[in-house]
């Protein structure tokens, strides 16, 4: 089973690497770019886990070790 | 004999390379600031490392849209010398002067140590004061040098001489204990087609008094003056 | 109903004298100015009567406590500027970027000054490696030091690291940094100059770290809080690099009149000390402020926003500085000037907001607060350490010490800093103390940090003094003349009686070490609150030592150099196991007295060291510190790859010559013929030398105590931080 | 306009920190997890441009700046 997550800089929090790709693509001429965040998209497999629980195992993987709550927020998918 | 170390808004060893040529090679150097577009001055261009453009999104890429890059491309291009330590490496592979990528070490860690490598090819600009097979101990520091590069390339990498630099143990010996940071085959530097222009994780600045604890990376800057002179 | 300023941890007495200073009640945003510049972290008003004692002046002080950092002339025109901080509390909440942040602050207390930072060292304080969390934030808070300092091109040198269980509810995360600057282009953080512009340099302002919880606590609690909460301090380093360079550049072109950064209560601050420093005031618009999201005046008032500068300049230069800026690509604007008199007023749209004078603000209420002898001093140090049993399988004790947490090698922690680079270090981390030459002279200095708050617990005077002593010694033992201090002073709540005499006495400690040394104190930072639960940390005082080095070619490293050498201990080793790492390892007991200090003895002992590396005869040295002389030994031999046969000649028992922890010794090593000189050396100085043996072969043999492969040693050091943080 | 830019490893590339994050979850007791890659979660917010065109400058972006064809694919998503 496929699993994705998506983090992402919480709202607020300075996002130094969203910036200075913000300032490269407006140097390079894109200059309808307004904003730029960059967070983590992360591709889990799992292997003989009931469907049921799995979500919640892989919510439990996010707060434990994926994503940092205290300046990250994220968006579980499951399935492909 | 003329260098030019270009600087990029976050490079951090410019002053470095910049003291190594000026106060111990006794050469010529300016510093080549990054929207610079005529480097036709120069003999040699320094690509230094650092943490150019904070080394946000991927190592290098933001400074290879640096003006000065195109300078480079060019000046690469009509056969001129370019060396890239650590970042100015990784510059280089964003730019496409030299073929692969960089990937994250393989424990996530910075790593700051000295490192042994072994001269692969010793018939090079960059080389030719070295023994083929010779151990330098040269000092590494960085968070992303294992290379990467796909099949094709490593065979034309390796089938054409162009592998410069393999890390190994003390004794010469590469193998996988001796590769700090999961570069494929223990790759520590490459050159171009034309040998004119190489990439290298290790540090020869940092190895180029006594007082630091290695001169062995003075070889490089030896060989490459050699060469130039015996251009003419 | 709580009254704002209650919230806001203003006490009534305080509401009441800034009502006086008024004369009328103050807006929210003066409240909230108030609130951070008279807190305890910004005004020190229950430190700055006891940190008064502290001896700050020698001729070469150029600049003491009151700035950004310390400075001294270190000779040919050059000055050194230092200072240390901590970052604690951040820390504790996110490891990467508190610890990050850390080190972005102190290295711009650094150049703010005008100096060029060359170094920063990291004295770190855990719980147990036992606990996850512990690991965890160990983990973060080494990768946010490695992260933030190797982007910046700041070799991280050294510092120290302890773990200990008093630290498992708040731990410690101290930084220093050093720079190097031309001794005119020193500059301080005052405004001067009625009309001159006040520009803004750097990242724009967010709401980052807003007043934690005290101005959480005190907003409207309507839908849009959760929106407003303070935001973790995220560090970035790369704006930080382009700030060291544009402003040393700006000062290079001698284009300020006054620098200052922004740290703890943001422009609130930066704004009311350069101006009460100078003794003007300033006119503000917030509106210029350049903003990350929609914020209020109160929250850019008291935002703390990295990577900000505060720049004091003429207006016809103000041109070319923005033009720097520019060339740099960091955002400058001019947000005000100053203006006569000592007013500080804030404009939001041209609507006054704030009208406060700035000394008000910069000088904050001054407490005596109340101290007394805690009473578990009693206790622990009366212990009866005599009756212990000791084992007698002392090569087993020996390697536990060193694979223990606070022992063993460190090179994980060091290698991922970058502490090669601008090409300085030339004695690197892992030995006493880092030496990091002054390019262009034959100069270097010695850099050591150190503080065992086992020995301030069991005794806060003498535990401090120990302090002062041996990060001096460390100095010494890399061929270094100390020259002055700088110090972090990590405490529990200072509203208690029994933690406010710790630090009193600590501070008493420090001033008499300093002063029968004469080693000024330049600079420092006082921690407080560092409890969790009730429960307080060991009293933590960490002291930053530099020293002089004159001639390269005398600095010295631990290492035993090479076979065939004699190696001796300067000074005496006494039955002293109180407060050990010994003690603690083995008996699993914080108890006793820790080692006596004689000042005068220490002194002693440290100049006949000097001298004896001056002089050409001790190639060597190592001061014996934690683990004791067995300790020193085997980390001479592993440092050196080289082994030594040694005979001890001792009424002690053997437990106590080899882990006890006295002061003021040096393991040092000469050539035979030079031992006579060292002994008319030290006898001139009433100091003794004890002979021991000689370097040479792969093991470390000691009597028929300890007898143990080199190689053997090395490998359970070096493998055993990587062990505990598997858990 | 936001656009959504998902750039993941590519196949057959080595994903060091894919491999730490699948080490680390496992001896946290997640033994059901198989495969983790991680890859980047990058958010762009676009103003004043032609929804037409939008996506083929995304595109353009992506390959001179937002990702290293050598060692990662892209995927963007328009719109939220
Ligand atoms: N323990 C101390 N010893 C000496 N000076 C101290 C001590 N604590 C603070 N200081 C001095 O008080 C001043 C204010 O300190 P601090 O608020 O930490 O500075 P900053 O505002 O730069 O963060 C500084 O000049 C500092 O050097
Ligand atoms: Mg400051």
């Amino acid at each position: 089973m496929k699993v994705s997550i998506y983090v992402s800089p919480k709202k607020g929090v300075l996002d130094p690497a969203g910036q200075a790709a913000l300032g490269a693509l407006k140097s390079l001429g894109f200059g309808e770019v307004a904003d730029v965040r960059i967070g983590k998209y992360i591709i889990l497999r799992l292997e003989d886990i009931d469907a049921g629980k799995a979500e919640d195992r892989v919510q439990e993987m996010c707060e434990r070790l994926l994503a940092n709550p205290i300046i990250e927020d994220y968006r579980i998918e499951m399935g492909d | 004999m003329r260098f030019g170390v270009v600087v990029f808004p976050g490079s951090n060893c410019e002053m470095d390379c910049h003291h190594v040529i000026d106060k111990v090679l006794r050469e010529d150097v300016d510093y080549v600031w990054h929207q610079q577009t005529d480097v036709s001055a120069y003999d040699c261009l320094v690509l230094p490392g650092g943490f150019s453009y904070g080394d946000y999104l991927r190592c290098g890429a933001i400074a290879r849209f640096s003006p000065v890059m195109e300078a480079v491309a060019d000046f690469a291009a009509e056969g001129g010398l370019v060396i890239g330590i650590c970042n100015g490496f990784q510059i280089l592979l964003e730019a496409g002067l030299l073929p692969g990528a960089m990937l994250r070490n393989t424990s996530l860690s910075f790593i700051c140590r000295f490192s042994s490598v072994r001269v692969e090819n010793a018939d090079t600009p960059w080389t030719n004061a070295a023994r083929q097979g010779q151990v330098l101990r040269v000092p590494i520091a960085h968070g992303e040098g294992n290379y990467t590069a796909d099949e094709a390339t490593l065979a034309a990498l390796a089938e054409e001489g162009r592998i410069i630099l393999r890390y190994c143990g003390e004794d010469g010996e590469v193998t996988a204990a001796a590769n700090p940071n999961g570069s494929v085959d223990n790759i520590a530097g490459i050159c171009g087609e034309g040998f004119n222009v190489f990439g290298l994780m290790p540090h020869p600045e940092r190895a180029s008094e006594e007082i630091l604890g290695s001169t062995d990376g003075l070889l490089i800057w030896e060989s490459v003056m050699a060469h130039y002179r015996s251009r003419g | 109903m709580t009254e704002l300023y209650e919230e806001l941890g203003l006490t009534e007495d305080e509401y009441r004298d800034i009502i006086r200073i008024l004369g009328r009640e103050p807006s929210k945003v003066e409240l909230g100015m108030y609130s951070l510049m008279w807190s305890e972290h910004c005004s020190y008003k229950s430190s700055k009567p006891v940190l008064s004692q502290l001896p700050t002046r020698a001729s070469y002080v150029l600049q003491g406590p009151g700035e950004n950092a310390g400075i001294i002339d270190i000779g040919g025109g050059l000055a050194a500027a230092f200072k240390m901080e901590s970052h604690n509390h951040p820390s504790a909440v996110e490891p990467y970027q508190g610890a990050a942040t850390g080190i972005g602050g102190i290295v711009r207390d650094i150049f703010t000054m005008g100096a060029r930072p060359i170094a920063c060292l990291d004295p770190l304080r855990f719980g147990s490696l036992e606990s996850p969390r512990q690991r965890y934030l160990f983990s973060g808070v080494v990768a946010g030091i490695a992260g933030y300092g190797n982007c910046l091109g700041i070799p991280t040198v050294g510092g120290d690291i302890y773990f200990d269980e008093c630290y498992d509810g708040n731990i410690l995360v101290n930084v220093m940094a050093i720079g190097i600057m031309p001794k005119e282009n020193l500059i301080r953080g005052q405004a001067t100059g009625v009309g001159n512009a006040v520009v803004l340099m750097g990242n724009r302002t967010g709401r980052d770290g807003i007043g934690g919880a005290s101005i959480l606590a005190s907003q409207e609690f309507d839908e849009t809080s959760q929106e407003k909460r303070p935001s973790v301090q995220v560090g970035d380093p790369f704006t930080e690099k382009l700030l060291i360079e544009a402003c040393l550049e700006l000062l290079e072109k001698n284009l300020l009149v006054g620098l200052q950064d922004l740290g703890a209560a943001g422009i609130s601050c930066a704004c009311s000390e350069t101006a009460a420093r100078g003794g003007v005031g300033m006119k503000i618009e917030l509106k210029n402020v350049p903003l990350r999201e929609e914020m209020d005046p109160f929250e850019i008032m008291i935002s703390e926003s990295q990577e900000r500068m505060l720049a004091i300049v003429e207006p016809r230069k103000l041109d070319e500085v923005l033009a720097t800026c520019e060339r740099w690509g960091l955002p400058a604007v001019v947000i005000g000037e100053v203006t006569e008199g000592d007013m500080l007023e804030i404009y939001w749209y041209g609507e006054k907001v704030v009208e406060v004078p700035a000394s008000s603000l910069a000088s904050g209420p001054v407490y005596e607060r109340a101290a007394e002898r805690p009473a578990y001093l009693d206790e622990v140090q009366s212990a009866d350490l005599a009756a212990l049993e000791h084992p007698s399988d002392l090569n087993r004790v020996l390697l536990d010490l060193v694979s223990g947490p606070n022992l063993c090698d460190k090179r994980l922690v060091y290698e991922q800093y970058d502490h090669m680079v601008q090409l300085n270090t030339v004695v690197y981390p892992g030995s006493d103390a880092a030496v990091l030459r002054v390019k262009g002279t034959s100069k270097a200095l010695a850099v050591s940090v150190d503080g065992n708050s086992r020995y301030v617990y069991l005794d806060p005077y003498g535990g401090t003094q120990i302090a002062v002593a041996e990060a001096a010694r460390n100095v010494v033992a890399a061929g270094g003349v100390p020259m002055a201090l700088t110090n972090c002073l990590n405490f529990g709540n200072p509203e208690r009686p029994d933690i406010f005499w710790q630090f009193k006495e600590s501070v008493r400690g420090l001033a008499d070490a300093a002063r029968h040394m004469e080693l000024p104190v330049v600079s420092g930072n006082v921690s407080f609150y560092n409890e969790s639960f009730g429960t307080a940390i060991y009293p933590t005082p960490v002291v930053g030592m530099v020293g002089l080095i004159g001639t390269l070619s005398t600095r010295r490293t631990i290492a035993f150099p090479e076979e065939g050498l004699v190696v001796a201990m300067l000074g005496d080793t006494l039955d002293e196991l109180g407060g050990s790492e010994y003690l603690r390892l083995v008996h699993g007991m914080t108890a006793g007295r820790p080692p006596a200090l004689d000042l005068e003895v220490e002194k002693s002992v440290q100049t006949t060291c000097i001298e004896g590396i001056r002089r050409g005869i001790i190639l060597s040295a190592h001061d014996c510190s934690e683990g004791g002389a067995a300790v020193a030994l085997l980390e001479c031999c592993c440092a050196g790859g080289v082994g030594a046969t040694l005979e001890v000649d001792t009424p002690l028992q053997p437990v106590s010559w080899l882990f006890s922890e006295s002061q003021s010794r040096f393991v040092v090593t000469l050539r035979e013929e030079d031992l006579g000189a060292l002994e008319d050396l030290a006898a001139s100085r009433q100091v003794r030398v004890y002979a021991l043996g000689r370097t040479g072969g792969s093991r470390l043999i000691v009597g028929d105590w300890i007898d143990l492969g080199v190689d053997e040693m090395k490998a359970v050091r070096e493998e055993a931080l990587g062990r505990l943080l598997k858990g």
